[in-house]
């Protein structure tokens, strides 16, 4: 029993760290921006796409697929900021609405691109850490681990620490007061974009070999976004990150002890119960809706 | 002459701030009444907490005696007490006649089942006549077709009042009715007020500037950082040490 | 002269429309014809403000229900399609308590969590809902006779007279409602809810009615689906249909009560005429993200915006003064 | 002169606020605007720090066309906005939001100096530096805000009602920081509700009425109007 609850631990830890980067992504993007991008799942989707371009099709080492990703996919978010977001800066339910249609383009896209059936990528490692017979890690899951939290604690410093950090944390905060100070708004959501979509798709790219990749796996990527960062209180960096190792382990134990479809109505009864108790105004500043 | 509407002991914090710090007050049945004081006193907390809009921390709101605080702001308005916002808040998008007939909601109260089978034309006159009534008490019936976000400022104002009108108000909480006019339009809101208390409606004024309602109201209730500073007439409000004192701040300064 | 004249025309066509298509494009007519219902029901949503993500859910409610009841009580279809409007619209009242303490944002996450609670309820749960693989062989319309013509409902034909009268009823109720004193108050808290709710209105109930009722139509719009297709699966229902759905709605516009008909219609020809006979119908997710987010850029009020461009009238918000005929203002 | 705004309109719909408004500040100045609440005054203010777009009219500072940059690029030329209500970044520390009043700078020693004599200003913030702005009081708050205006090395300071929901004790204060930050050679634009301090301070005012200037003169002779004290003073 034991054993059963410390692998099942593990697990949670390494959806955990891949859920965070989405989902802090997700939070960058509404904190400066405002909008809710509906199509953060399918951008996640466009990393581990990248991966299967790359690496399980041109033998592209693992890690330069990765890099791709990320360029890729943070340009991704560039090109939405500017055709989309950009000119719906004063509609934020328009910009939403329009995220939804990118989400189709980029779904059909694959789907066009690559099939709709899964694709299999062949494992980075075999390796496998044995804490004992039954509780065990597979290094390719230690590796997504390691990243998200390095990727994390860089944002962190980036944030609190360098002047565009500081002009994006303005921004987020009072976009009027910022321009006040210099701080194009164009700029800052050009940044925010790249960063938070940047995030999704190296998520997606890492946790291509684990995961079953189709056309329509952004969709449980998205709602368990959703999930977090409402649970951890919309614009609230910290919050997600504490929501998605909750989400992770709640999400992780009704799973093993009961199963995945109960696990997601679960988290979905949690995030609307959350929106129930704190109706509007969930977390301080950034919170513009 | 009875108190319609009483404040007592009036108090609301937002975290640590203390933005109305018991403030207790009477209106009387009938009259024309200001809350004034300088930007920041509490006086637009204080209308929040009486029209509904907020619920105050402690403290009574009193209509005819019965407690209305913590109400919603429907709810207040169904027992008589109708208010008005600051700016211009309209149906913006919607006719001036529209307007008027969203003020007739609480009179004729539209019913989803009557208006699918037709039942509902003798309220649906009932209503156009109120709106209509209002509109023409208001001077503003030439512009019934007329897009309410189109009309001039001064026509807008008169809007809001003839929305607030129109559903047979016992008292009406008017919030900063004068702001932005100029001496013209403020002179002929004025006597659409002294009309209005005619009708025997009671008006609570919010306003900052005192000049405008000096020679409006009956009694002048001054606040000062969320309490009560002084009580009285105009001519005893104008002539009252404090209230010179809080309007013109920089005395010290001065000298 | 020419109003009058107007509404039978159109009657005239739209009975004699089906017979000068093939099979499978009176079909389609008929889906056309249950998309109107659920289109039209969407905009009385809207009327209030609020954007629902949840709607095609709703639709499905209804199209489980009133299967369930046939399948399982054996209720007379006519009769049990009612009753799935009438759950439709009573889970709505059940969500309203949650999602109506919401606005804006939160509200569409929120409305968009409780569909997806609704669908993997209908995935985990084998009894009654069939799980994944859905409901089978749900009972079709009873055949019937009207003297000269027989009924066959498993005919598009037949069906499509029975569901257009079915919708043509509902957009007549529908139409009521809005150009009401009840639809000016939904505009009335859509436009400025903190003046409409001083005036006397009881925002959360008037929102809730809204919504209510357009569950209502959006369910007997699946019931309408689900006996006449005979089988319905939780995907049936996703965010893609709900996608399609707001793109009729936003391409055709929402400020008019035919905007999101209009946008619904021309969509589907389009849909049917150029990329199905192109061969891109696969392409359909696509085009129509496309076509979303272009409407949203560059056509903010929808399609109707061009027709009163053409008509040369001003946007406007129908009031109820013009129903009572009289204007009681000179 | 510094700042020159000749026959500017502005406004947020359809129709204009603010109507052919006129208004020069002279090197070294305190130029006050005075009026009723909704009279235009900050309406003015924003037109001049281009968070509004002028429908008419045109501002030169320095000589140089300004009208029609966005405001970010406003602040880079030399005038800082200390917005109405303070508008500090609540979430960020006393120290960031100083730290980001110097967002266009890149002289690494100048900021460092000019972040110490900040602090020299106001001892109150540096005791808080670490901080986040929403724990400060509104008296702190103001001073914050005139202290990350101050970090952009602005030659001229528009500032919006100051004193604001502040004490009098407070106001006093935020009065001898405004003569101060004058007497070492800064340009002050000067909105205020409290009429009477605004014309203490002054050199030169302007009286808004309805979006249209009613009145300019030397602010002593404005002070002892007697039209001016009974419209705006109620007195």
């Amino acid at each position: 029993m034991i054993e059963l609850l410390a692998q099942t631990g593990l697990n949670a830890v390494y959806a955990a760290s891949y859920i965070a980067l989405v989902a802090v992504g997700l939070v960058l993007i509404f904190g400066v921006m405002g909008v809710i991008n509906f199509a953060h799942g399918e951008l996640f989707m466009a990393g581990a796409y990248t991966v299967v371009a790359l690496y399980a099709s041109r033998d592209v080492p693992f890690i330069l697929a990765v890099a791709a990703g990320l360029v890729f996919v943070g340009g991704l978010g560039l090109f939405m900021e500017r055709t989309m977001f950009r000119p719906l800066r004063d509609n934020p339910l328009g910009g939403l609405v329009a995220s939804i249609g990118f989400l189709m383009i980029l779904q059909a896209a694959a789907a066009m691109g690559f099939g709709v059936r899964k694709e299999h990528i062949p494992p980075v490692t075999q390796q496998v850490i044995e804490f004992s017979e039954k509780v065990r890690l597979p290094m390719a899951r230690l590796y997504v681990i390691v990243a998200a939290i390095v990727i994390l604690l860089a944002l962190w410093y980036f944030l609190k620490r360098t002047r565009f950090g500081w002009a994006l944390r303005a921004s987020a905060q009072d976009p009027e007061a910022a321009e006040l100070q210099g701080i194009s708004i164009n700029q800052t959501a050009r940044i925010a974009m790249f960063i938070g979509a940047a995030m999704a798709g190296i998520a997606g790219a890492l946790t291509a070999p684990l995961v079953s990749v189709n056309p329509h796996m952004g969709h449980s990527v998205i709602v368990t976004a959703f999930i977090v960062i409402i649970v951890g209180g919309v614009g609230s960096l910290e919050g997600a990150v504490l929501a998605s190792i909750a989400y992770a382990l709640v999400h992780t134990f009704v799973t093993t002890f009961w199963d995945g479809v109960i696990a997601d109505i679960v988290g979905l009864s949690l995030m609307l119960l959350v929106l129930i108790v704190r109706p509007t105004g969930l977390f301080g500043s950034a919170d513009r809706a | 002459m009875s108190a319609l509407l009483e404040v007592r002991d009036l108090t609301m914090r937002f975290g640590g701030l203390t933005a109305v710090d018991g403030l207790s007050f009477r209106v009387e049945q009938g009259s024309i009444h200001g809350l004034i004081g300088p930007n920041g006193a509490g006086k637009t907390t204080t209308f929040n907490m009486i029209s509904g809009f907020y619920r105050p921390t402690s403290g009574q709101v009193l209509l005819r005696g019965e407690d209305i605080s913590g109400l919603k702001m429907y709810e207040v308005a169904r027992r008589g007490v109708v208010r008005t916002f600051q700016h211009s808040t309209l149906f913006a998008e919607l006719t001036v006649l529209e307007n008027a007939l969203v003020g007739t909601h609480m009179p004729f109260r539209p019913n989803v089942f009557a208006a699918i089978i037709g039942w509902d034309r003798e309220d649906r006159r009932g209503a156009l006549a109120r709106a209509a009534e209002a509109l023409e008490f208001f001077g503003l019936s030439g512009y019934a077709g007329a897009r309410a976000g189109d009309l001039s400022h001064g026509h807008q104002r008169a809007l809001g009042l003839a929305v607030a009108y129109a559903s047979h108000p016992d008292v009406m909480l008017l919030d900063e009715p004068f702001t932005g006019m100029n001496p013209e339009e403020t002179r002929s809101m004025m006597a659409l007020m002294e009309k209005l208390r005619g009708q025997g409606i009671t008006i609570l004024i919010v306003e900052h500037d005192m000049a405008a309602i000096m020679g409006l109201c009956d009694t002048i209730t001054c606040m000062s950082f969320g309490r009560l500073l002084a009580e009285g007439d105009p001519e005893h409000i104008r002539n009252h040490p404090a209230v010179i004192e809080a309007y013109l701040g920089g005395t010290h300064h001065a000298a | 002269m020419l109003r009058l004249a107007a509404w039978p025309l159109l009657a005239l066509v739209l009975v004699a429309l089906p017979h000068g298509l093939s099979f499978s494009q009176q079909e389609i007519l008929v889906f056309l014809t249950i998309n109107v219902l659920v289109v039209a029901s969407y905009r009385l949503l809207t009327l209030t403000g609020e954007w629902s993500l949840g709607h095609v859910v709703i639709m499905g409610v209804g199209a489980y229900a009133s299967a369930l009841y046939s399948k399982k009580f054996g209720v007379w279809v006519p009769a049990s399609m009612l009753l799935g409007a009438v759950t439709a619209a009573l889970i709505a009242v059940l969500l309203s308590f949650p999602l109506f303490r919401m606005k804006g944002f939160y509200f569409l996450i929120g409305s968009f969590a409780s569909g997806e609670i609704i669908r993997l309820l209908w995935k985990r749960f084998r009894d009654p809902f069939g799980g994944p693989k859905g409901l089978k062989l749900i009972e079709g319309m009873p055949d019937f006779s009207i003297g000269i013509w027989d009924f066959q409902f498993f005919e598009p034909v037949s069906y499509y007279y029975f569901a257009g009268t079915v919708v043509a009823i509902c957009l007549w109720i529908l139409w009521r409602i809005e150009r009401s004193p009840v639809g000016l108050t939904f505009h009335a808290v859509h436009w400025q809810d903190r003046l409409a709710e001083a005036c006397g209105v009881n925002l959360r109930a008037w929102r809730t009615l809204a919504f209510t009722v357009a569950s209502g139509f959006a369910g007997l719009g699946g019931a309408l689906l689900a006996h006449y297709i005979g089988t319905i699966n939780p995907n049936s229902f996703d965010i893609e249909k709900m996608v399609f759905v707001l793109t009729w709605a936003i391409v055709g516009g929402t400020g008019t009560f035919y905007g999101p008909i209009l946008g619904c219609v021309v969509l589907t020809v389009f849909n049917e005429i150029v990329l199905r006979e192109m061969g891109f119908e696969q392409m359909r997710p696509l085009i129509y993200g496309a076509i979303l987010i272009g409407s949203i850029l560059f056509l903010p009020n929808g399609l109707e915006s061009l027709v009163q461009k053409l008509v040369g009238r001003r946007r406007r918000v129908p009031g109820p003064a013009e129903i009572v005929g009289e204007s009681a203002v000179k | 002169m510094l700042l020159e705004m000749k026959g500017v309109s502005a406004g947020y719909g359809r129709a204009p606020a603010i109507r052919d408004i006129s208004i020069s500040v002279p090197q070294g100045a305190i130029i006050t605007i005075i009026g009723a609440n909704g009279a235009g005054k900050t309406t003015t203010l924003r037109a001049m720090s281009g968070m509004l777009p002028l429908m008419a009219g045109e501002i030169t500072f320095e000589g140089k066309r300004i009208d029609g940059l966005p405001a970010s690029r406003v602040v880079a030329h030399g005038i800082a906005h200390v917005p109405e209500g303070r508008r500090v970044f609540p979430d960020m520390t006393v120290e960031e939001n100083l730290r980001t009043g110097a967002f266009l700078r890149r002289d690494r020693d100048g900021i460092e100096a000019d972040l110490r004599d900040v602090y020299a200003r106001f001892p109150r913030l540096e005791e808080r530096r670490r901080q986040r702005a929403q724990t400060l009081s509104g008296g702190e708050q103001q001073m914050l805000a005139i202290g990350r205006a101050l970090m952009s090395k602005p030659r001229l300071l528009l500032m919006d009602e100051p004193s604001m929901g502040l004490a009098p004790v407070i106001v006093e204060e935020i009065a001898r920081i405004i003569e101060e930050i004058h007497a070492r050679g800064l340009s002050v634009v000067l909105v205020e509700q409290n009429a009477e301090l605004a014309l203490e301070l002054a050199d030169h005012a302007y009286v808004l009425e309805t979006g249209n200037c009613a009145l300019q003169g030397p602010a002593r002779e404005l002070h002892d109007n007697e039209h001016v004290r009974a419209a705006y003073l109620g007195i």
